[in-house]
């Protein structure tokens, strides 16, 4: 299988499929010449024209609410929102509308549409070009949402996400675009939505995390392998709808939970997590359920001492998991 | 049956099976509209929010729209519209009730919520404004495709200050999409008056904004409707893109059946917008016309007084969703 | 005391305060001759004039954006949006504006606001006027947010929110606003933010909850009492920041746990409170920490059967309770 | 020195040390500008946002204000208009260098996110046309207690594709607030040209949505921007409302350091904006009006270095904020 960055397997994956499919169309802001701020859409306009790979205006409540009623009138669009900071005028669009359409109609009526943002910090974005805010969805009832670890699973997903006929929220760390790298088919090829992946296979301590912390937890876990303790990495790639078999099937058999996330901590994924940990597998746990994560700060600070401050590094989790180990 | 005075069909272009249609249309959602509220004074029917007033502009711009291939993205006041696209009484009469087999949302959302995939009519819900970027997006579909259709949108005037009305007509414009953009100005969002709302007296005026025709007209005045409908919608079906089509009519009603609109307006002015009610106002042109011949109107009446009996009891009669279909179809369940 | 209802207590607050302070003001939609659609502000238009009392456009995002403008220059502004359902279109104001001002700026800048807004169901409100969307704010670093479950802690954590130097959101139970009665003074008073209260005390399960559902535990409890059952009643009124310590000692105290609210479960306040308890009070419990909420759909239906298919009941509450304490 | 010839003071009210000061704060912008480049070549400034061609409108608008009691919610372009609002150089390469006595943010914010309490300047954001709906709150409140203050508002063209935009200049417009809504219309959001943002080619036609004043001026022409300035300011002081005051400028640069421009427009469109740069034109303006004499330029230039110099050591020295600083400031600590 040929190796391509995270960034190319998506783009590759909306490029694929917009040949597959007609009805797939993008719409946002710079992707057409320019080819997107991390260039995720270069060279799509060119090959499919101005109609299905269409700059938007700088109004990311119309870009949503646009592909909205595209979707419902036959097309699938993937709305791109340049940075997930800034889908926050989407809300509304997003939450009380895509959301809600299929449940409102009594099936009447679906919105297959993908919304793709980048998220995630540790490259000099500040405040507002670094932010996890996927917290605020994971709680939505009629949202999926998605976010990938590899190249192969972002392409697949992507695809699958694409086929779905109800509206996924497609989020990629910025910071894997382009340093992250692995296999990718070249053929057509889904993953399914809704499921975790093992990343690594252990039975000591289980760490559940998603994104490009899916790898500072590995590298982590390799740290600990050395004393002898095996780590179980849980991607969990789908944070709505959790894939709650495999994090109970995870805890239950190590005994010991990490939930970790760039993200800070109150209220997102990693409480839900625990809440399903302290829910189903009470009497197969060894330790208090640990979580790691962002610091409750409004967002990640500019400079570099600052930013470093808010990361949670292989450092951090290692610290961690010799606790969680040593309990 | 009578004929229109040729001066008078000359002019507006309009026969006779049009005029009784359109009157028709107006009488048939008045005549339920009346009944939502006896329903609702019953204790039947727990809310409705009325189109009381506000049927001549809704008549006139869905009547110029091909139901088979226009789609329609309305607000809670459309129930003319709807009406005229094809729904029936009976449907919201369901919905008002709140039964299983309301077509609109099977019991799960308020009355006046509209939306029918059978009839092109997207599902509306309660939050304002959002329908207006759906609008276009709806259009944007059928200029991909190269589809000589159109969107209609609606709204209240208190719906336009939102965020999404400028978004959408931007883009509309923008990218001259089939998209008729109607306002539906009765002065007031709910208590607000129209001065609170916005400085200009006419949403219309905004059309300059953005390089599209900005018309407003009287919405007590069905023929007049009717004519500024018709431009806008074949303005839009020509590919030269969207108009601004405002309408002044009056809330015949309180904001809905929570509110109580003698708090916040004077009695004279609602009696003063009582006699400019455009459905006899249209009704004693068209028998000055000699379209309605005397008797037609009671007949008329009974017949759609008929139909919705006949509804009422079907909608009494049809099953509540059962308690655990609540879990249906968060998502597509076919998949 | 005299007795009042929840939205005298409300309307209380506001007028008093607004006596005592020039800079406190109100903007909302049908605020003025209206007096909001629930009654909230009845009255004080007439007393404060109109631009202290101000009918808002329907526009959310101008609703919350002109306040923080008016809070950054000397007001204290009071933005209420009509329901909670409506408060999307606001939420990029909310969350990227006003939470973030004192933070970005280094503390030059501040934004003293309060957004109201009622919430919840059980009023045949259908999916846009039933809802509880707290959790979306509740994992947002420089909001606090504040659920009132009496009219004594409603006027006393009002008034403490229109004297707080930061924006805090308070949310109202429009259930409540008729039917919960309660001792209120006259006078000025303030009850502290950021604290939870003891609503019943218990030694056998610790309740969590808020909002409404605080007088739907009670119920459930007291039935639970004729069997010799003594359940702990924790208002957390405050959601943001959660009251750790009185959680921790509540949980550490009773073993067993309940938390319930009225919204889906999914990354909402019971995950971070089940959360909170998984992580510090391990060595003390004696049962799976147990959560009921509304089920995963987008909002509270219509129709009779399905709403009531929806809300959590005293009934619902005793069977868990009765579970856990078989346990 | 120098007089103004006379029917040049006359016709625009001018003064030669108005007209000087106009020059000196849009060359003490420019040579900023340009510093900010040069450090960011050399990895010192990870990343600047430029302001270049886009000064005449800033520096005529802050000229026209108070600083003592006007106030401004800027975007991230206004580099000049803080700088004539009373920020200096120094404050921004603190800023750019991300040093914790950044007044701006302390090193929190990206470079050219401006902000200062002292300077009654907002605090920016990234989310572009937020502050619009901030200047108009802002300008409530001069507007309850009875002030003759004005709060200035900025944005490019892309940001006026929001619903804020219009739910600002609707508000402010109702209430005939104190506020000039400042669009620097560059033609571009980005990569995104004017025509696919927008259907018409002014934003300042949108005023008439509002009832208000729309102006277009040439952003290249100082004079003319000094005017409108004028005007606008002096319009929201006495109490009339609004301005829309729209300065077609060009963007020098590419739209950030992060940004090659060259991607997506041609080498001539460029190399013809460069030649309309306002600065160059003003300077052959006051050398003709011989307002700048012989040499009065490169002193002007050679000063201001020397104090931009200053201010870059200064700030390189300047120690980086503490780690665990970031937990500082969530909330007001003296509670
Ligand atoms: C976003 C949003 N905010 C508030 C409401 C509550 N609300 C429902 S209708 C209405 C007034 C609408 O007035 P207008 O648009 O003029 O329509 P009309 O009812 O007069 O036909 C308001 C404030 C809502 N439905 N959605
Ligand atoms: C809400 C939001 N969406 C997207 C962005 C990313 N972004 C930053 S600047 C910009 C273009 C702005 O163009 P314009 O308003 O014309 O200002 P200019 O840079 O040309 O001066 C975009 C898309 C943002 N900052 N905020
Ligand atoms: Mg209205
Ligand atoms: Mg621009």
């Amino acid at each position: 299988m040929p190796s391509k960055t995270y960034l190319e397997a998506i783009r590759e994956g909306m490029r694929d499929e917009m040949r597959r499919d007609e009805r797939v169309m993008i719409l946002g802001e710079d992707v057409g010449a320019k080819g997107g701020v991390f260039g995720a859409t270069d060279g799509l306009q060119k090959e499919f024209g101005e109609w299905r790979v269409m700059d938007a205006p700088l109004a990311e409540s119309c870009i949503v609410g646009v592909c909205i009623g595209a979707a419902m009138n036959g097309m699938r669009p993937i709305a791109e929102i340049q940075f997930q900071d800034f889908i926050m005028p989407a809300v509304d669009q997003i939450v009380s509308e895509a959301a809600k359409m299929r449940y409102r109609s009594n099936n009447d009526w679906g919105v297959p549409m993908v919304v793709r943002a980048p998220f995630g910090g540790g490259i000099h974005g500040a405040l507002y070009h670094s932010q996890s805010i996927e917290a605020m969805f994971c709680g939505v009832p009629g949202l999926k949402v998605v976010v990938p670890s590899t190249p192969y699973d972002a392409k697949g997903l992507l695809v699958n996400a694409m086929r779905d006929p109800d509206p996924v929220l497609f989020f990629e760390h910025k910071r894997a675009y382009r340093s992250v790298r692995g296999e990718v088919p070249d053929d057509d090829y889904t993953v399914p939505l809704g499921t975790a992946a093992l990343a690594r296979e252990g039975d000591d301590i289980a760490i559940f995390t998603y994104g490009i912390m899916v790898h500072t937890a590995l590298e982590a876990a390799e740290r600990l392998a050395e004393d002898g303790f095996e780590c179980e990495v849980v991607d969990l790639r789908s944070l709505r709808p959790l894939d709650r078999e495999a994090i109970v099937a995870s805890a239950r058999k190590c005994g010991k939970v990490l939930v970790t996330q760039e993200a800070n901590l109150a209220v997102s994924v990693s409480s839900e997590v625990s809440a399903i940990v302290a829910e189903d597998c009470f009497e197969y746990l060894d330790a208090p359920v640990m979580r790691i994560g962002g610091p409750e700060i409004p967002a990640m600070p500019y400079a570099h001492a600052l930013e470093s401050f808010y990361l949670v590094t292989p450092d951090k989790l290692e610290a961690a998991l010799r606790k969680l180990a040593a309990y | 049956m009578a004929v229109v005075k040729p001066d008078f069909a000359n002019r507006e272009g309009l026969d006779v099976e049009t005029l009784r249609a359109m009157y028709r249309h107006m009488l048939r959602s008045r005549v339920l509209d009346e009944r939502m509220w006896v329903l609702n004074r019953q204790g039947r029917a727990p809310f409705w929010i009325s189109a009381m007033g506000h049927e001549a502009i809704q008549v006139a711009v869905g009547m110029n729209m091909d139901p088979a291939r226009d789609w329609l993205a309305p607000y809670y006041r459309d129930l003319a519209l709807t009406l005229v696209m094809g729904m029936t009484p009976r449907d919201h009469l369901l919905s008002a009730l709140a039964k299983a087999e309301d077509p609109n949302s099977g019991g799960r959302q308020m009355p006046a919520h509209y939306g029918s995939r059978t009839h092109n009519i997207i599902s509306t819900g309660s939050p304002v404004t959002t329908q207006f970027l759906h609008a276009a997006g709806i259009a944007l579909a059928m200029r991909i495709r190269g589809e000589d259709a159109v969107c209609v949108t609606a709204i209240g005037e208190g719906g336009t200050s939102g965020g999404d009305f400028h978004e959408a007509l931007n883009f509309a414009a923008t990218h001259k999409l089939g998209v008729v953009f109607v306002v539906e100005n009765n002065g007031y969002a709910i208590s607000v008056p129209l001065e609170k709302q916005m400085p200009t007296p006419n949403v219309s005026d905004r059309a300059v904004a953005y390089g599209i025709p900005g018309v407003h007209v009287d919405g007590n005045d069905a023929i007049a409707c009717y004519r500024s409908a018709r431009d806008a919608v074949a303005r839009a079906r020509s590919g030269a893109g969207p108009t601004l089509l405002e309408a002044k009519v009056h809330r015949l009603t309180s904001h809905s059946s929570d509110d109580d609109q003698r708090r916040y307006r004077s009695a004279e002015d609602l009696e003063a917008e009582r006699k400019q009610d455009c459905l006899p106002r249209f009704r004693t042109l068209l028998e000055d016309l000699e379209v309605l011949a005397p008797g037609d109107y009671d007949t008329m009446r009974a017949e759609l007084v008929a139909e919705l009996d006949e509804a009422t009891a079907y909608a009494e009669a049809a099953p509540d969703p059962l308690p655990d279909t609540a879990m249906r179809y968060v998502h597509a369940e076919d998949a």
